[in-house]
């Protein structure tokens, strides 16, 4: 295989969301479907077949000259290296499984060439994050995923709260974009090259204190593209976009891209311990911070979204903890069991005829197929870090990290970490008894349930259920799998007495069990939902939103308003209007000429002649002619 | 023939002037095109004088584009003229003052 | 001093030759046309007076004489009585370019048998024939009357329409000849006439020389069952007669003109220059007296539209074809 | 001889000019600048332009005064009272510009020694003229053929007829 060949991995998907964009409508509504899903197979398998290039260096292809001026020579190239390998599989092959169960989640929408347009642009997208070698590349791929997350946030845009969730989901991450961007160019003015390498290997030389700097603007651009505080308020409201679009973007793939980001700059990061500092302090509070809001929420997308950002910030903790292998891990198994629990989750919603309110469900594992209890409560078990699934050891891994830190600010990390689990194993558990158990509560009429959406579900929750076997730790016979192909890339080694292991891991166990109980105590029979004002502030995610109003919007607007009726319109537009009352004022005063009439304007150019004619006459008598 | 290329110059300002005072105190809108073709006929004139003057054919040249050029521009002022005739019945130019500011 | 007074008696004599040639020619066209038109209708036409109705033009001419010469009381009348003779006088001035035999050999001298080869000959002609308007819409406009003035606006706009084809038409003749001189045109048909090179412009030509020419079938101008007379409805007398004689000296113009630009001009086997040339203009009279004596009259706006929207696009693509391919024969 | 008739025929031009603008009729007005025109080309014809004199008659006598017969005659327009006599306004800026005007062609004619030498003996044959024109000129030939399919357009649309409630 050709190294230059890689390009098909990204351009596979472009080209199949080009052709459903032109020609979906057109085009038999089997054809779109079976070409989208063709795309990102493809990719999918294209990424298999590459993948002994990723080896050692990886290779690198470069398909044209992009920019070529002066000394800056940007091309448009690709890096398949040993962290973008199984980032892509992952991309892909959740990618693939998730429009195969669109295809059924969407066989009623009319509209569906513009969404699986769509939806193959934001693969084309992610891979360009993931496989950029430079940092335009990157860069457009992270404005296309925001851009793909907007389109598809805000797809049946005929409801107005959905086209003002896709608005916000875009604004917000805009936020963060515009860090990134001011970080992007800022390594450009330093390194005067863009490749994301050559950034790397000169990152030491770079003084620290811009390190430092530049290492924080790098985190609040992954914080705006994987909602974390502060710039969290997005993802919540984004859940308003179609179940496949949740799944895949707001689970699997775009909110991991922070993640992705700051692996990829891992060696310029991890220069500056402030920074790493503050990485996990983001990750810490975001994590602690959307647990708690999981716990209040009554609809079942949103409580998976703020159990996203959840586990987010599991992974920033992971990479501020120095591993980003485990960061990576944690990456690898959420994004399955999520895509797994929000597939699941739309099952659910189909099944409880559109009701998003768990409170109004109940006793759906009698309704509807046994299956998707079982395949929704792998995803649970994951999620929650029960011991043995992928969950629970790539969890594990962090916090061990964080408690090896030699840095004794790490502990209190560590403990937020552990306190984190305790809440995740009982908001998981409180859905699961919400859900499953007990009689049906709601009034709603069960869609039927097509095949497509059911059976994408096995692989990912195989996935989620075994994926830690592929980085089992050390010291219970596990080989460490993961750590060993990113081996350079890795981040810290991680050393800890095998004590300290096992005492971590039964503390985890402990921990998830403990979560199990008390939901298990607390809703075994059906109770109502509590109505205190503790419970409000979770429910409204802390106020995030009033507070972003309080904070930034109205000054903002009030500034605006400052802005247009002071300078604007009082003292421009007052100069301005008395500068065109005194211009039309002469131009009434010049109109006066303009008779309209055909002789006038003649003789008036009769005397305009008549003007040029003596300034001639004149030059002729005084030079004599010459 | 040979007479002093400035009596030809003569004539045609002779000319010109007549077509002016057309334009000028003529109030029929036909009059003062009329007007406007005897001007454009002196600098015809002028141009073929000129012509024989310094012997070169650049002069003519131009005297055959402006009158390919006349006949455009009258092909569109007698159009204006009908135009003008069926809104007011009269070719009274000062009749026409719809433009006043 | 010599020389100068013989050319000026040269060109007194050629003068004067001409006009009587063609004064007597179109006199007795008029009866041609009275005779043929009888037989084509089945009668016999004038034959009383002389031996087969020989002296019938001259009969008209004294009775044209003698009539009153009426002038209507609101006419303009310095432009009415002027108008008619504009007409016969274009008509007859423009012979003055036509090349009616080879130079002739006279007591050691080159006689042109023209009475001016002018190197724009042709476009004489032309200035001639747009004279020619004038006369018609003039005494059409001037005899103040509502059936002249139809006639004399019909007779505009159709002049006006067809002389752009037909100038279009004489194009690729002026390319083949390189020059507007009608001598040199006679002269590039020694070989074989421009008939045979330019067919499509031949038909173009006949057509609106026909129309140049107000006959029949595009006499709109003199309609006399759609507006009285035309253009001359109004007029009595001699004045009348300049007109028709004027239309009669005309069609001779005309033979001479299609015989000058496409039938050779006097290039002919076994007979003298003159004599074919001759024949070839009262060949011409008779196809155009054939024509009104066997086609119907179109109505006014079909003529307008086929001069327009047909003849001169034809004419124009005609001019690009011809261009072309002398260019190709060229090179 | 020929240098007389070029006065002769210039005398002719500027008589016949001033009967055409002070002719109420409209129709005498176009005669008399008609026969302007045949002198004017007579005297292009004496300079050594035989092309253009004969293009002057085709094109000034028999179109475009053509055309303005037929504007004359197809809007029946009667001979025109003038309707005020021209004030000072309007013989001022004429008098003063004919005044400069032909003092500027005397200066020149006094005081440049060009304006003295003589003219004539020219003859531009009809070949030449043409492929100046279509040589060195071909651009230009090709602006003014636009400009005039541009006024054929523009002189179409004026020609139709209002529409309804625009007529007066």
């Amino acid at each position: 295989m050709n190294d230059s060949l890689l390009f098909l991995i990204p351009l596979l998907p472009l080209f199949c969301a080009v052709i459903n964009l032109l020609f979906g409508m057109r085009l038999p509504r089997l054809f779109a479907e079976v070409m989208a899903v063709t795309g990102v197979a493809g990719a999918f398998a294209l990424t298999l077949l590459f993948w002994g290039h990723a080896e050692g260096d990886g290779s690198r292809a470069v398909l044209f000259t992009w920019l070529n001026s002066g000394t800056v020579d940007i091309s448009f190239a690709l890096n398949f290296d040993r962290l973008a390998a199984p980032m892509t599989l992952m991309v892909t092959g959740v990618a693939t499984l998730i429009h195969l169960y669109a295809v059924g989640y969407m066989h009623e929408d009319d509209d569906y060439a513009r969404f699986f347009a769509l939806l193959n642009l934001f693969v084309f997208a992610m891979l360009a994050i993931v496989l950029a070698d430079n940092l335009l590349v990157l860069f457009l791929g992270w404005e296309g995923v925001g851009l793909c997350s907007y389109g598809l946030i805000g797809f049946w845009y005929r409801k107005l709260e959905n086209a003002k969730a896709g608005t916000k989901a875009f604004l917000v991450t805009r936020v963060g974009d515009v860090f990134l961007g001011i970080a992007l160019l800022w390594l450009f003015a330093l390194t005067g090259t863009l490749s994301i390498n050559a950034i790397n290997a000169q990152a030491a030389a770079i003084s620290p204190g811009v390190v430092i700097v530049l290492s924080l603007l790098l985190l609040l651009g992954a914080c705006g593209k994987s909602a974390q505080v502060p710039l969290m308020t997005w993802l919540a409201d984004a859940m308003a976009g179609p179940t496949p679009v949740s799944a895949l973007i707001h689970a699997a793939t775009m909110v991991t891209a922070g993640v992705y980001l700051l692996c990829r700059f891992f060696p310029l990061v991890s220069l500056s311990a402030v920074a790493m500092t503050a990485i996990t302090a983001i990750g810490a509070v975001t994590a602690i911070y959307a647990a708690t809001c999981a716990m209040a929420q009554r609809e079942i997308k949103r409580v998976l979204a703020y159990s996203t950002m959840s586990q987010v910030g599991y992974m920033f903790m992971a990479v501020g903890a120095g591993t980003v292998a485990g960061a990576m891990f944690h990456l690898l198994t959420h994004a399955f069991f999520k895509a797994l629990l929000f597939m699941a989750a739309g099952c659910v919603i189909h099944l409880a005829g559109d009701e998003n309110d768990i409170f109004k469900m109940g006793g759906l594992a009698r309704r509807g197929p046994v299956e998707l209890f079982w395949a929704f409560l792998a995803g649970a078990v994951c999620l929650a870090g029960l011991p043995l699934t992928g969950g629970f050891f790539s969890k594990d891994g962090i916090l061990l990290a964080l408690f090896t830190h030699p840095d004794p600010l790490y502990r209190v990390f560590w403990l937020i970490g552990v306190v984190t689990a305790l809440l995740t194993a009982f908001y998981t558990f409180r859905l699961v008894y919400l859900v499953f158990a007990g009689d049906y509560r709601g009034t709603g009429h069960p869609h039927a349930l097509p095949l497509l959406m059911r059976w994408p579900l096995w692989p990912l929750a195989l996935l989620g259920l075994a994926g830690g076997l592929f980085n089992l730790p050390v010291f219970v016979g596990g080989g460490e799998a993961l750590h060993h192909w990113y081996g350079t890339m890795a981040g810290r080694e991680v050393a800890a007495s095998h004590d300290v292991e096992w005492m971590l891991i039964g503390l985890a166990a402990a921990i998830a069990a403990a979560g199990w109980l008390a939901a298990h105590w607390r809703y075994r029979g059906y109770r109502p939902p509590l109505e205190n004002p503790v419970s409000r502030f979770l429910l409204s995610g802390w106020q995030a939103d009033a507070l972003v109003d309080r904070l930034f919007v109205r000054p903002f607007t009030s500034m605006a308003r400052f802005c247009s009726a002071g300078c604007d319109r009082a003292l421009l537009d007052g100069t301005l209007d008395g500068l065109a009352r005194l211009v039309s004022s002469w131009g009434r005063m010049l109109v006066q000429l303009t008779t309209g009439r055909l002789t006038t304007y003649l003789s008036a150019f009769a005397w305009g002649f008549l003007v040029l004619l003596g300034w001639f006459l004149l030059k002729l008598v005084n030079g004599g002619g010459h | 023939m040979m007479i002093p290329f400035g009596h030809a110059l003569a004539f045609a300002a002779a000319l010109f002037i007549l077509g002016l005072t057309c334009v000028l105190l003529r109030r029929q809108i036909l009059m003062i095109l009329i007007g406007v073709e005897i001007m454009l006929n002196a600098a015809s004139l002028v141009f073929v004088a000129a012509s024989a003057y310094w012997r070169q054919v650049d002069g003519q040249v131009f005297v055959i584009l402006l009158m390919a050029i006349t006949a455009a521009e009258v092909a569109v002022a007698l159009a204006m003229v009908v135009y003008l005739w069926r809104r007011k019945r009269t070719l009274v130019a000062d009749e026409f003052n719809g433009m006043h500011g | 001093m010599n020389d100068l007074l013989i050319s000026l008696v040269l060109i007194l004599v050629k003068l004067g030759l001409i006009l009587g040639v063609v004064l007597t020619m179109a006199a007795y066209l008029v009866l041609a046309e009275r005779k043929i038109l009888g037989r084509m209708q089945l009668r016999y036409g004038p034959n009383r007076i002389g031996p087969g109705g020989m002296l019938q033009p001259l009969c008209d001419v004294i009775k044209l004489l003698t009539k009153e010469d009426f002038v209507p009381g609101r006419a303009d009348k310095w432009i009415f009585l002027f108008a008619p003779g504009l007409t016969a006088l274009a008509a007859l001035l423009s012979f003055a370019v036509v090349p009616f035999s080879p130079p002739l050999a006279l007591f050691g001298r080159e006689i042109p048998m023209v009475v001016c080869d002018l190197n724009i000959g042709l476009l004489y002609i032309f200035g001639l024939s747009s004279l020619a308007v004038y006369g018609v819409v003039l005494g059409g406009w001037a005899s103040n009357s509502k059936y002249s003035l139809l006639g004399a606006m019909r007779g505009l706009a159709q002049l006006v329409s067809y002389e752009l084809a037909l100038g279009l038409a004489l194009v690729p003749v002026v390319m083949s000849a390189k020059s507007f001189s009608l001598n040199a045109i006679v002269m590039a048909q020694a070989d074989w006439p421009n008939l045979l090179r330019h067919p499509l412009a031949f038909i173009i030509f006949m057509i609106s020389i026909t129309a140049e020419s107000k006959r029949t079938p595009f006499d709109m101008p003199e309609a006399e069952n759609e507006i009285v007379a035309g253009y001359h409805t109004e007029y009595s007398g001699m004045r009348f007669g300049l007109f028709f004689v004027g239309e009669y000296i005309n069609l001779v113009v005309i033979g001479a003109m299609t015989t000058v630009f496409f039938l050779g001009g006097w290039h002919g086997p076994f007979l003298p220059p003159v004599v074919w040339f001759i024949l070839k203009v009262l060949f011409v009279a008779f196809l155009f007296i054939w024509a009104r004596g066997s086609m119907p009259r179109p109505r006014y706006d079909q003529l307008m539209h086929f001069g327009w929207k047909v003849l001169i696009p034809l004419a124009l693509l005609n001019v690009v074809v011809s261009g072309a391919i002398s260019l190709a024969m060229n090179s | 001889m020929t240098t007389a008739l070029f006065y002769i025929l210039g005398i002719i031009l500027l008589a016949a000019t001033l009967m055409c603008i002070t002719r109420r009729n409209p129709v005498h007005a176009v005669i008399y600048l008609v026969a302007g025109f045949f002198a004017l080309a007579l005297m292009f014809y004496l300079l050594g332009a035989p092309l253009v004199a004969a293009w002057e008659v085709i094109v000034y006598a028999g179109a475009i005064m053509v055309l303005f017969l037929f504007i004359i005659m197809m809007l029946g327009l009667a001979p025109q009272e003038v309707p005020e006599g021209p004030g000072w306004q309007r013989w001022l800026p004429l008098a003063l510009l004919s005044a400069s005007l032909m003092a500027c062609t005397l200066l020149l004619i006094l005081e440049d020694p060009a304006a003295g030498q003589k003219v004539g003996g020219f003859y531009l044959a009809p070949q030449a003229l043409g492929e100046a024109l279509f040589g060195r000129y071909a651009m230009a030939v090709e602006m003014v053929s636009f400009q005039l399919l541009f006024a054929t357009i523009g002189a179409y649309l004026l020609g139709r007829p209002l529409p309804k409630g625009e007529d007066q």
